[in-house]
């Protein structure tokens, strides 16, 4: 069991070494590129799953949040000249207070009532931007949004901006993973199981809810400004209701309720499409065709929360309860 | 001898059906206390307006000394009031273990920070939350399955698991709903000494619904019995098998032990 | 059970991995190979704006198969690298780092929805390799940085050309504006209603769109026809621009039209019809103009795809055409290509006479059109 | 120009009313949200545009064939994409529909190209001015055959076997089952006869606007589904009112308030009527039991 272990370690951190030296390793920016874009979407299938896959609640406008950190960010850089990090920063806590706010109606709304009104949200949150033309600058957009800096350093090239967004997944990763297993994130899960079983135990379902939403959106938000300084132009256009089923669809094919699953889930729809570039006109349908596939042949995507590991709580804890843990 | 739940002329009525009828009971103070009736005589909301489940249409439901109308069902539990359901409600995509992990008190008040941040005082903390739940399931007798889904447990140790789970919130009284529903003989025996443990021992106040009259019989000091959602008759196991108002109840609907 | 999901998916991931590292060396090899020259397009092949996609690719299509025939350039044939940025930002910007960063492709055709050139631009600029939108009119894209060049005019300067040639030269008063609520609407519409403000006109009355998600222009139609215009500006593209000609019509709305050269297609009259006879635009080519690059090219589209082509294709085919220009005279390098590009003077295109100024934007004269019995026609007062 | 409004918002809102009850059947039976519904109301009008465009069917023949394969499509659909995980978790469904919409939408770009077609019907538009109002006979069409088909699809619903069969199946498919109806071919059925009221809606639109285009299943059938869900899913007459007072307040608060919030309208009376009646303006309040 301990070599098990081992092993196990070894090769995390063979992945992890391998994910640092990457940029040394691979010079082609476009896979530069496409590896940004997979830890993009790590991040937004992430926060994604906390609030569908963890708490239950279906929510069908999360790019709205993704658009809201996006243009905090850029604004709060081009208008107010504040420095990249505490645009980070303020986008992740003004797109989380979005997030309760929306979390409000979900108190009284469940299923497809809710996912209904997310869609309705994003799409609102949308034509916002398309017309508050005084703020937004509407359809034209945000070009020139500038680079982070680190002292004099700037971001010049996608190789500082890899090592950011890895920085900001492994975060993303280490955070939902010690919450999802705290008593929090189990709190989260008996919301999503059985609301009244967890009101009976002391458990506050409204809380939860909005917490869920409120962290979702924040993570969210930190996607949105790390997109804006990465690609240095938003527009309305880019944060659509397709983007938000593309992330509800990563989670889902990676399993609901799992963090391997969301990093499984967001890296296949990334690549996959890729691969399938050469068929230019064929791509979308096999993508749609793939997905109906999936659903039926893998319900519960490729790594469902059924491989939870068990008794989460005790993962906290060291080196306790080790005779009695069977995880191994 | 105190009181420790007052329920005083509880009414609740859905679209004017009255469910509860000007109910007026308590229970003192480490007394084992039995709610019986015929299927739908409003035991099961009676319990639900004692959780906070539902809201009483008139009445006051009084709770160590203090109103408790108000409160909501997650903030009963927190002034010491448990259950269990009628209709097993765990959460069946977690263990044994997490399932009563996350009814204790000290498990699902974390926050989030100290929750992802937390190091060396969370994992003391966590280790304390463990200890007491595995203590917990050993007094149940599920020490063996702190692994396994609470789903694949069979019918009988899923009710204990909800007692289990009912206990780790550290409860002055307990609802227990039907806890002998489905068990065998042998099983009810020991969910017998189990009740009497956590009376006796855990000084907890117990409450229970239960169909099964020799088992209510054998087990509770007092019966209050219910019938049409208005209280009937009060008393002993002996006055209230000779209590005409209760025969008639249960005789105008058949059998007596008649579970179903 | 268990064991086989997991070997599912770990094989999946293997799966995925591998074909991405197959694609690594797929892509070195392909810089090796020579005898060929290529360029890439990147254009809205999916999405809101595919149709005018589908006629970029149409027109550089034509263009290769024009110099191939000729033998290509220096003796090697043009290959095309078509990508498709889903009228989407976000996809736009990853074909413009897998174009860029494929060394094979010389220069690209590319992109057409403004917001989809400003994601694309910085990349290409980064490295160094010159794309040439023949679409995005937003005037934002003057700045986008020395590689990025386009054969289309600002919507800042077509917006003043109408608003001239509409107060000054018709007469107009009443101006009703009717916009798609993009960047390419927006900005056309904003130039529009403030030349049309200065040159003494008032605008009655202005009211947008959103592109893609509506059809039914009733609602605001009905507003604009109790402003009680004289005229009514269509700040938009050719089939929203026939569905409000007939919706106009229908809602007892009789008013002269005008709108930009984005209009010139031939859908606009098979859609409009009856409706959007009269409607007056500039427009950079037609077939009876005497430019012979125009001429040539109308008919060798008609006789290659049985249509007539629209003004996307044509600026499309005048971008390829230049990239090839700057290749036979500069040679088969990213740098001399964006030298030669942006010294480039009067080069003779199917849209006119293409000169860059200094921010890469095209500086060139417009006809006047009007449609007249189902036909663009040039109009004369 | 307060009632030209009114007129272009029920013109309007009775289409999203016709597709909102494809939504609204399938919900009430099988309780999924059936996401490609917008995209087989959009393959019901390329069929009427192919059958009448290209094969020369008089338009009621082409009318009554494209509804037939529209259904047929449906049914399909439901059969491959649906039977499989009726009883797996929602979201599940929930991807695969968006799948088959995926799947849909580009299929018909590839077969009948990106561009907008224009829908010959060979009905020639008149409008004629009622007061200040100007009414064109197609709108007058469409508010006719749509009232016409919601009591239609009202007797059918209510006075056939197949009808009563369906309600039966909608209130528990388990116990339809007992009873021996065959619920697979009810559900089947209901596929089929929310397809044809979609196909029938699309050929409206097409002849309406004159145009046909592969992704117009997208906002319609958001619009669509939004006027189901402000109705109360799953109850007929509730996709019936949506529809209405969708149309109607999108028309308005485009008119008098801004025309580039038009869709923040429709979203926007939809969440606040759902926060006050969380399941719909006419649908039921479930209690959950305890």
């Amino acid at each position: 069991m301990i070599q098990l272990k081992l092993s196990k370690n070894i090769l995390k951190l063979i992945g992890a070494v391998v994910l640092l030296l990457l940029p040394l390793l691979v010079t082609n920016s476009y896979f530069i590129h496409i590896f940004i874009s997979i830890g993009l979407y790590i991040i937004l299938s992430l926060s994604l799953n906390l609030v569908t896959g963890f708490t239950g609640q279906l929510a069908l406008g999360h790019a709205a949040f993704y658009g809201i950190g996006a243009y905090t960010s850029a604004l709060l850089l081009l208008r107010f000249n504040v420095s990249y990090w505490l645009a980070l920063v303020l986008s992740a806590v003004i797109t989380g207070i979005f997030g309760f706010l929306l979390g409000l109606p979900a108190l009284r709304l469940k299923g497809d009532y809710l996912g209904i009104v997310t869609l309705g949200f994003g799409e609102i949150v949308r034509l916002v931007f398309v017309n508050w033309y005084s703020l937004t600058r509407g359809p034209l957009g945000l070009p020139g949004i500038p680079a982070p800096k680190i002292g004099p350093y700037i971001f010049d090239s996608r190789i500082p901006f890899y090592y950011l967004i890895f920085g900001l997944a492994a975060f993303t990763v280490f955070f939902m993973h010690r919450l999802v297993n705290s008593g929090v994130g189990m709190a989260m899960i008996t919301v999503k199981e059985d609301e009244i079983a967890a009101e009976s135990i002391g458990i506050y379902p409204i809380k939860y809810k909005l917490l869920a939403f409120s962290l979702g959106a924040a993570f969210a938000g930190i996607a949105g400004s790390f997109y804006a300084s990465y690609i240095s132009f938003i527009s309305p256009d880019t944060f659509l209701y397709m983007d938000s089923v593309t992330i509800l669809a990563m989670v889902v094919l990676g399993g609901l309720g799992s963090i391997p699953g969301s990093i499984i889930g967001a890296t296949v729809l990334v690549i996959v499409p890729e691969l399938l570039r050469f068929m230019t006109n064929y791509r979308m349908l096999l993508y749609g065709a793939l997905m109906v596939f999936m659903m039926i042949y893998r319900p519960q995507g490729f790594w469902g929360a059924n491989k939870r590991v068990r008794n989460s709580y005790k993962i906290g804890i060291r080196g306790v309860s080790n005779e009695k843990d069977i995880r191994g | 001898m105190k009181k420790i739940l007052e329920v005083d002329n509880v009414s609740i009525s859905f679209g004017g059906l009255l469910a509860v009828n000007q109910v007026s009971l308590h229970q003192n103070k480490g007394e084992i206390l039995a709610l019986i009736g015929p299927n739908g005589a409003g035991k099961t909301t009676l319990f639900n307006l004692l959780t906070g489940v539902y809201q009483p249409t008139s009445g006051k439901i009084i709770f160590a000394g203090e109103e408790i109308n108000h409160y909501k069902p997650h903030e009963r539990v927190k002034k010491g009031i448990a259950r269990t359901f009628q209709n097993i409600r765990l959460f069946p995509t977690m263990t044994v273990l997490e399932n009563v992990l996350i009814a204790h008190p000290d498990c699902n008040s974390e926050t989030v920070i100290p929750a992802v941040f937390g190091r060396k005082k969370l994992a003391q903390r966590r280790r304390t939350v463990v200890e007491e739940c595995e203590e917990i399931l050993s007094i149940v007798g599920l020490q063996d399955k702190l692994e396994e889904l609470a789903t694949n447990l069979p019918y009988g140790k899923q009710r204990l698991l909800e007692i289990a789970r009912a206990l780790a919130t550290k409860p002055s009284l307990l609802l227990l709903d039907e806890p002998g529903a489905g068990m065998n003989s042998v099983e009810k025996e020991e969910l017998t000494n189990l009740i009497y443990y956590i009376s006796r021992e855990m000084e907890k106040d117990v409450l229970l619904i239960e169909h099964d009259m020799k088992f209510v019989m054998n087990i509770s000091e007092r019966i209050i019995v219910l019938d049409h959602g208005e209280k009937i008759a009060e008393g002993n196991a002996q006055e209230i098998q000779s209590n005409p108002k209760v025969i008639e109840a249960y005789l105008g609907r058949g059998n007596f032990d008649d579970e179903e | 059970m268990k064991r086989r999901g997991k070997l599912f998916t770990l094989l999946l991931v293997a799966v995925v991995l591998v074909s991405l590292l197959a694609g690594c060396g797929q892509q070195k090899e392909q810089e090796a190979k020579t005898g060929e020259i290529k360029i890439g397009v990147a254009a809205p092949l999916t999405g809101a704006s595919a149709q005018d996609g589908e006629s970029i690719r149409k027109g550089v299509e034509l263009a290769v198969e024009q110099i191939n025939a000729k033998g290509g350039i220096n003796g090697k044939l043009v290959k095309l690298e078509v990508a498709d940025d889903k009228t989407d930002p976000k996809e736009a910007a990853i074909v413009a780092n897998k174009l860029a960063q494929d060394k094979s492709i010389l220069a690209i055709v590319g992109h057409f929805n403004s917001s989809a050139t400003l994601a694309g631009a910085p990349i290409y600029n980064k490295e160094k390799v010159v794309h040439i939108s023949p679409g995005s009119s937003s005037p934002a894209v003057t700045d986008a940085g020395p590689y990025t060049f386009r054969v289309i005019t600002t919507d800042a300067f077509q917006g003043e050309y109408v608003a001239e040639w509409a107060v000054k030269d018709e007469g107009f008063k009443r101006i009703a504006i009717i916009y798609e609520n993009t960047d390419y609407g927006k900005g056309l519409s904003d130039v529009f209603s403030a030349s049309v403000k200065k040159l003494g006109a008032e605008v009655v009355a202005n009211e947008s769109y959103i592109l893609g998600e509506t059809k039914d222009f009733s609602t605001v139609l009905t507003k604009i026809k109790n402003a009680k215009p004289d005229l009514l500006f269509i700040g938009g593209l050719y089939n929203e621009a026939a569905l409000i000609a007939k919706q106009a019509k229908r809602l007892g709305l009789n008013l002269p039209m005008m709108g930009v050269d984005a209009l010139y297609s031939d859908a606009l009259i098979s859609l409009g019809g009856q409706d959007v006879e009269g409607l007056l635009l500039p427009g950079f080519f037609h077939y009876s103009s005497t430019n012979p690059v125009a001429q040539e090219f109308i008919k060798a589209y008609r006789e290659k795809y049985n249509s007539d082509p629209g003004t996307y294709a044509a600026y499309a085919y005048d971008a390829a055409n230049i990239i090839f220009e700057a290749i036979q005279k500069a040679g088969e390098d990213r740098q001399k290509i964006a030298d030669y590009i942006t010294n480039l003077k009067d080069f003779q295109g199917a849209t006119g006479i293409n000169t860059f100024d200094e921010n890469g934007d095209v500086l060139k004269e417009p006809l006047r059109l009007i449609i007249k019995n189902g036909k663009f026609e040039i109009y004369s007062e | 120009m307060f009632t030209q409004q009114i007129i272009n918002g029920l013109t309007m809102g009775s289409i999203y009313a016709l597709i909102a009850l494809g939504y609204t059947m399938v919900y009430g039976i099988l309780r999924i949200v059936n996401f490609a519904h917008g995209d087989i109301f959009m393959m019901g009008t390329f069929f009427g545009l192919l059958l009448t465009q290209k094969f020369r069917f008089p338009f009621p023949l082409a009318l009554i064939l494209a509804a037939i394969f529209t259904a047929l499509l449906g049914m399909l659909v439901e059969r491959v994409a649906y039977r499989a995980l009726r009883l797996s978790d929602r979201l599940v469904l929930l991807i695969s529909a968006l799948g088959v919409s995926i799947f849909l939408s580009n299929f018909a770009q590839l077969v009948w190209g990106t561009e907008t077609h224009p829908f010959p019907s060979g009905l020639s538009v008149k409008s004629f001015q009622v007061g200040t109002v100007t009414l064109s006979n197609i709108q007058v069409y469409i508010l006719i055959l749509s009232c016409l088909l919601m009591i239609a699809l009202h007797v059918f619903v209510h006075k056939t076997k197949m009808g009563v069969a369906m309600r039966a199946t909608s209130h528990s498919i388990n116990n339809a089952r007992l009873m021996g109806i065959n619920t697979d071919s009810i559900i089947s059925m209901t596929f089929a006869v929310g397809s044809i009221l979609a196909a029938v809606a699309g050929i409206l639109v097409g002849i309406y606007y004159d145009a046909v285009y592969p992704t117009m299943g997208y906002t319609a059938g958001l619009k669509a589904f939004t006027a189901a869900v402000l109705g109360g899913i799953g109850n007929i007459p509730g996709a019936m009112l949506g529809g209405v007072v969708l149309g109607v307040v999108e028309s308005l608060g485009a008119a008098y308030i801004s025309s580039g919030y038009r869709d923040a309208f429709a979203f926007g009376i939809m969440i606040i009527v759902l926060i006050f009646r969380p399941s719909g303006l006419l649908g039921k309040k479930q209690q959950e039991k305890v």
